[in-house]
């Protein structure tokens, strides 16, 4: 009776990220993707558009009222939304900065990141005439 | 039963196990070793040094402070020649870990930094922030990693020496994930188990420095030295025991009473500068402070709290920031642990045991009078802390001496004469495994474990605490005899061969029974007072008749048989140890 | 002196009696600043004494006694009961590790990791010891001394899923731990290190989940770790396609 | 061990999702203001063809679409393999084949304007 028999634990392979909020928060993350993919797939197709002529161009920004792409773009910009935030979050950790004996609190490279996003925002709320 | 084949055996994976380990490893890769561990060596307790380690570095000070200072801290039972070269090599074995990659604490220009430390006549001790053991301790496992030859048998719990033929040839120790007990044949072994500070009720130590190693050495008819020597640390957490550095003190931070007098005046440590002065007030050594605290109590100047009698220790002036950058530890406990923020607040402290200065008696090369068998780090006594142990020395001891033994046992190895008949060992080692499945046929009879825990606690704390009478000490005696009776009786409740606590427990609590035994009567028969040992009947030094070691003999069925030696003087004659202003 | 009688719910299984664990309650009256280890001890000390765990020194530094408490990895020597609410208090096993009995779990797999990743000096050149320390200014030292507070408690290793989901992950610790020497003044073997530390096993196997970090009770910050590492590796592989920088280790061989 | 070759796409990623982070809302925005029918000026037909016909042009709208692609086909993956899905490499094929073909029609409907 001395061979070891220790008991190995299998976590759910499927449902693991719901066991924790945390695991939830870093798979809702995760599937901001689905989201940024979709659009960029969606500009793709408008560039397509562009290329095709001025009809094309019109058909789809008129496509874009249909009210299935009014739902998702409405999902798409709270998902961006959703990453940009967590993004900044992060960011400090994976690029602390350090002056001197010490590091630049983590607050204000995400406040930095925020405020460079409210410029460039505005920058192309400007060009593209909204503002 | 298994047999490990291996060429050194070292037992325990601190800071002395590791660093003799490695020594090995440097000095002859040839060799194998075998480093057994009842811990992961990270565990070891090593871990939980905060304040730092000593050694001269800077052109202020010299060899010879550092000499003087440890030897009348030590009140005179230091051997010098062992102090001298422990103080010269101090600074290259601290700078041998800077190599290894010990991030020590810096000057602005980058050398490394040094703090002061109680008892010593100038700053010299090197720390990393209050975390200095946890990072020697990682260090040096770290570095250990990178040499083939060391092997580690982690959660192997080490139960007896297999000593043949006159010489140590190796151990029994039991993986203890499976209840197996393996032979390891050895042609040296180390031994490197830390302390035994679990014996008291009340330590700053961890529940693994249960002293198996003394006991084995003990039992295997290897005396231990001075163990009447029980260093009390003067700023202990109360409740817990967890250890607020000296290096609290070093910084700045002071001791007051229930008054807000800083009472340290009255028992010859004065002045009371408002800036730390070395040797001084709260910066004098551990013995004087502890029994100052004592003092408080009898005069009713201390303050009760739920966890009883305590004093305060002040930092609030040394404002966050340093204490944030000197002290982030501390501060994390103490705030944790007792709910005083020191940067705000007064923290409550009092004496804890911390420190055995006796042990496993070596020489100057860490061997024992068994040839092969070595000794370094806590369980061993060389002796370079002699009858109090300064803040700081130990850490260094470890690395000195740890790397000495490991040096020396290689030496040995190599010339050892080939061992004898393994059916000798095998049948010493069946002795030795039957000690242990004696255990498990037991019928229940006996105390539980945890009260017999309880029953030593006791007997140390109120027999052999900081003040002793022979009246007190003969009652610890015939309490511990009576208890060692007891033990014989001793059952097991779990009767698991996997990783079975209860039987680790039950083993710790003999080891300890065998230790404190010659720590009582060792102290009943040094009648005098000296550095930490205080007889309340004998309240002066006595040169004439105890400028000596004690010796403590294994005795299986009696009381230990006490003998002494000679304490070796090469230059600094007995005097009398002075501190505060008069320095 | 009790200041509140709580039940402690364990986990336990012991591989010669039973063939999967199970848990048993015990009643245990705490006192006001006790911690969860000082409860269970009390199990241990009084109620009964087969239950196997590790600890040692009762001051969250030595890193045995990581366990889940109710769900979250811990140490239970710095868990007070006072700040658990619930009258009920779970207590498991490091979640991802194999239990060998009780609240003790395999460390085999997390040692070799710490191994592979050479967590020591590795310089091109020594200094002999008579020339003294190397300098290093507090700067230089601040750089990775963060990286250097890991007790090994494995609580990282419980909380990170991508640990959970595939256990030849290095894993958070070891990585952060390879990191540390990297961003070490003395040390020169951030190249020799990469060969592990950036391979599939290594770096690229964690998804930033940050739960290690959330959980670390040190503020090792694993995961800023690894993604430090993930921009550095990314940097140098660029830079040794487009022939910027030589390639080294194992890619070289 | 061999080192991973895993920084290549993980640069894109990681590029691709600060990119994301910064511009994503307001073009997202821009475009829903379209789908109300208040489509700002800059989406007339005219100055959509003038900016993507300038070079500087091109190249942003080339970054910005691209490496969304890549940020999002790697970060897919990655959730894939998190949501149970074993098959790394398959996905990996088609998310990063998805990401390659989708790079290579933005620069061929940009050549065309
Ligand atoms: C809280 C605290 C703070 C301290 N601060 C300082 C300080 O600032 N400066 C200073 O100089 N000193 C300090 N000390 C003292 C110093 O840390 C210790 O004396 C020293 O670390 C002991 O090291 P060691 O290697 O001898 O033993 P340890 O580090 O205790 O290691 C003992 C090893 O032996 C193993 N072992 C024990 N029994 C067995 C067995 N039966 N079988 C197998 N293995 C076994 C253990 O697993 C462990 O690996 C402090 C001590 C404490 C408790
Ligand atoms: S990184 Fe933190 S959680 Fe992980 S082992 Fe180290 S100390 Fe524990
Ligand atoms: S939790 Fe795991 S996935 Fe990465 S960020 Fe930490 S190692
Ligand atoms: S007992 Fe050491 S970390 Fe908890």
């Amino acid at each position: 009776m001395n061979q070891p028999r220790p008991y190995v634990r299998e976590p759910s392979r499927t449902t693991w990220y719901l066991t924790h909020r945390r695991y939830m928060q870093h798979m809702a993350q995760e599937l901001t993707s689905v989201f940024i993919g979709a659009y960029a797939l969606l500009m793709l197709w408008g560039l397509r558009a562009l290329a095709a002529g001025e009809e094309s161009w019109q058909t789809f920004l008129a496509s874009l009222g249909s009210p299935l792409a009014l739902l998702l773009q409405w999902l798409v910009l709270a998902a961006t939304l959703y990453h940009t935030v967590s993004w900044f979050a992060v960011t400090p950790k994976a690029m602390p900065v350090q002056l001197g004996e010490r590091f630049v609190p983590g607050f204000l490279i995400a406040g930095a990141h925020y405020l460079a996003w409210i410029v460039a925002s505005l920058i192309i709320l400007y060009f593209a005439g909204v503002l | 039963m298994d047999v490990i084949e291996t060429d050194i055996a070292i037992i325990g994976a601190g800071g002395a196990g590791l660093r003799a380990a490695i020594a090995v490893a440097e000095s002859d890769p040839q060799l194998k070793v075998a480093l057994i561990s009842k811990v992961y060596p990270m565990r070891s307790h090593t871990v939980a040094a905060e304040g730092g380690a000593a050694g001269v570095i800077k052109q202020n000070d010299s060899l010879g402070f550092h000499f003087h200072d440890t030897v009348s801290g030590g009140d005179w039972l230091c051997d010098q020649d062992a102090v001298e070269l422990f103080v010269n090599q101090a600074p290259l074995e601290l700078t041998q870990l800077e190599h290894w990659g010990c991030p020590w604490s810096r000057e602005p220009d980058g050398h490394v930094a040094v703090r002061s430390f109680g008892g010593m006549k100038i700053e010299r001790t090197w720390f990393a922030a209050d975390k200095s053991g946890f990072h020697i301790l990682h260090t040096l496992f770290q570095t250990s990693l990178q040499y083939p030859s060391i092997s580690r048998f982690d959660e192997y719990y080490s139960t007896d020496l297999v000593v043949e033929d006159g010489r140590c040839q190796g151990l029994v120790a039991m993986e203890m994930r499976t209840g197996l007990l393996r032979m390891f044949r050895a042609k040296a072994v180390i031994i490197a188990t830390g302390g035994a500070g679990w014996m008291f009720p009340f330590t700053t130590n961890g529940a693994i420095k249960t002293a198996d190693g003394m006991a084995m050495a003990y039992r295997a008819g290897v005396p231990l030295k001075d163990m009447e020597f029980v260093q009390y640390h003067p700023t202990g957490l109360p409740g817990t025991g967890i250890l607020l550095t000296e290096g609290c003190r070093g910084e700045g931070g002071i001791l007051v009473n229930k008054d807000g007098y800083r009472y340290l005046q009255d028992y010859e440590l004065g002045p009371p500068d408002p800036w730390p002065r070395k040797k001084a007030m709260e910066l004098g050594p551990r013995d004087r402070l502890s029994q100052a605290f004592w003092h408080e109590q009898q005069k009713g100047r201390t303050v009760s709290t739920r966890w009883g009698e305590v004093v305060h220790l002040d930092l609030r002036h040394l404002g966050e920031a340093k204490i944030n950058e000197r002290l982030p530890m501390i501060r994390d406990l103490a705030t944790s642990y007792v709910g005083a923020d020191p940067v705000h607040e007064l923290v409550p402290v009092r004496p804890v045991v911390h420190y055995m200065m006796g042990g496993i008696h070596t020489d100057i090369d860490a061997a024992t009078p068994v040839p092969g068998l070595y000794a370094a780090g806590e369980c061993a006594c060389v002796s370079i802390n002699g009858a109090n142990r300064l803040g700081s020395n130990s850490l260094t001891e470890l690395l000195v001496f740890g790397g000495r033994a490991g040096r020396h046992a290689a030496q040995y190895a190599r010339e050892a004469r080939p061992s004898v008949d393994g059916s000798l060992l095998l049948k010493r080692a069946e002795t030795a495994r039957k000690r242990v499945t004696d255990l498990f046929l037991r019928e229940d009879q006996g105390k539980r474990i945890a009260l017999l825990r309880k029953a030593l606690n006791d007997a140390m704390e109120d027999g052999a605490g900081i003040y002793r009478s022979e009246e007190s000490l003969k009652k610890s005696c015939d309490e511990l005899a009576e208890l060692r009776r007891c033990y014989g009786r001793v059952h097991l409740e779990d009767k698991s061969n996997v990783f079975n606590t209860h039987l680790i427990y039950t083993l710790e609590v003999g080891s300890m029974l065998e230790a404190a035994h010659a720590i009582a009567h060792s102290a009943l028969q040094r009648k005098e007072s000296r550095g930490s040992h205080q007889r309340l009947d004998f309240a002066n030094r006595d040169d004439e008749r105890y400028l000596k070691h004690s010796l403590a003999y294994y005795n299986a069925d009696g009381d230990p048989r006490i003998d002494y030696l000679d304490v070796t003087i090469t230059k600094s004659p007995p005097g009398k140890r002075v501190y505060g202003g008069d320095v | 002196m009790t200041y509140r009688t709580i039940e402690l719910e364990i986990l336990r299984y012991q591989p010669e009696t039973d063939t999967e664990p199970r848990f048993q309650e015990y009643c245990v009256p705490c006192e006001e600043d006790w911690v969860v280890l000082d409860a269970v001890n009390y199990v241990k000390d009084h109620l009964d004494s087969t239950l196997s765990y590790r600890w040692s020194c009762h001051m969250a530094v030595c890193g045995s006694c990581g366990m889940m408490i109710d769900g979250e990895p811990k140490l239970a020597c710095k868990t007070f009961v006072r700040d658990l609410p619930a009258r009920k208090i779970r207590i498991e096993p490091l979640a991802n590790f194999p239990i060998e009995r009780d609240l003790v779990v395999g460390m085999d797999d997390f040692m070799e990791k710490l191994q592979r990743v050479k967590p020591y000096i590795i310089r091109d050149q020594q200094r002999p010891l008579a020339d003294g320390e190397y300098l290093q200014t507090p700067a230089q030292l601040a750089k990775f001394k963060q990286y250097t507070l890991c007790i090994n408690c494995c609580c990282c290793y419980a909380a990170c899923p991508e640990y959970a989901l595939r256990s030849e992950f290095i894993g958070p610790a070891a990585l952060a731990l390879a990191h540390r020497y990297n961003q070490d003044s003395r040390d020169h073997g951030a190249r020799e290190r990469e060969d592990i530390v950036a391979s599939d096993e290594g770096i690229w196997d964690c998804s930033f989940a940050d739960a290690c970090s959330q959980v670390c009770p040190k503020h090792v910050d694993p995961a800023g770790a690894i993604q430090q590492m993930k921009v550095g590796a990314t940097v140098s592989w660029y830079q040794e396609r487009l022939g910027l920088r030589k390639k080294t280790g194992a890619e070289n061989k | 061990m061999a080192r991973s070759n895993k920084p290549l796409v993980w640069g894109l990623f990681a590029a691709g999702g600060t990119l994301a982070a910064f511009l994503l809302p307001a073009l997202v925005f821009v475009l829903l203001l379209a789908g109300y029918g208040q489509a700002p000026a800059g989406l007339d037909y005219a100055s959509m063809r003038a900016f993507a016909g300038a070079w500087l042009g091109k190249l942003m709208l080339f970054v910005v679409v691209a490496l969304s692609l890549w940020h999002a086909a790697h970060r897919l993956r990655d959730a894939l393999h998190g949501l149970g899905l074993r098959a790394d490499k398959a996905v990996a094929s088609v998310a990063y084949g998805v990401a390659g073909v989708g790079t290579v029609l933005t620069v061929y409907y940009l050549l065309q304007i």
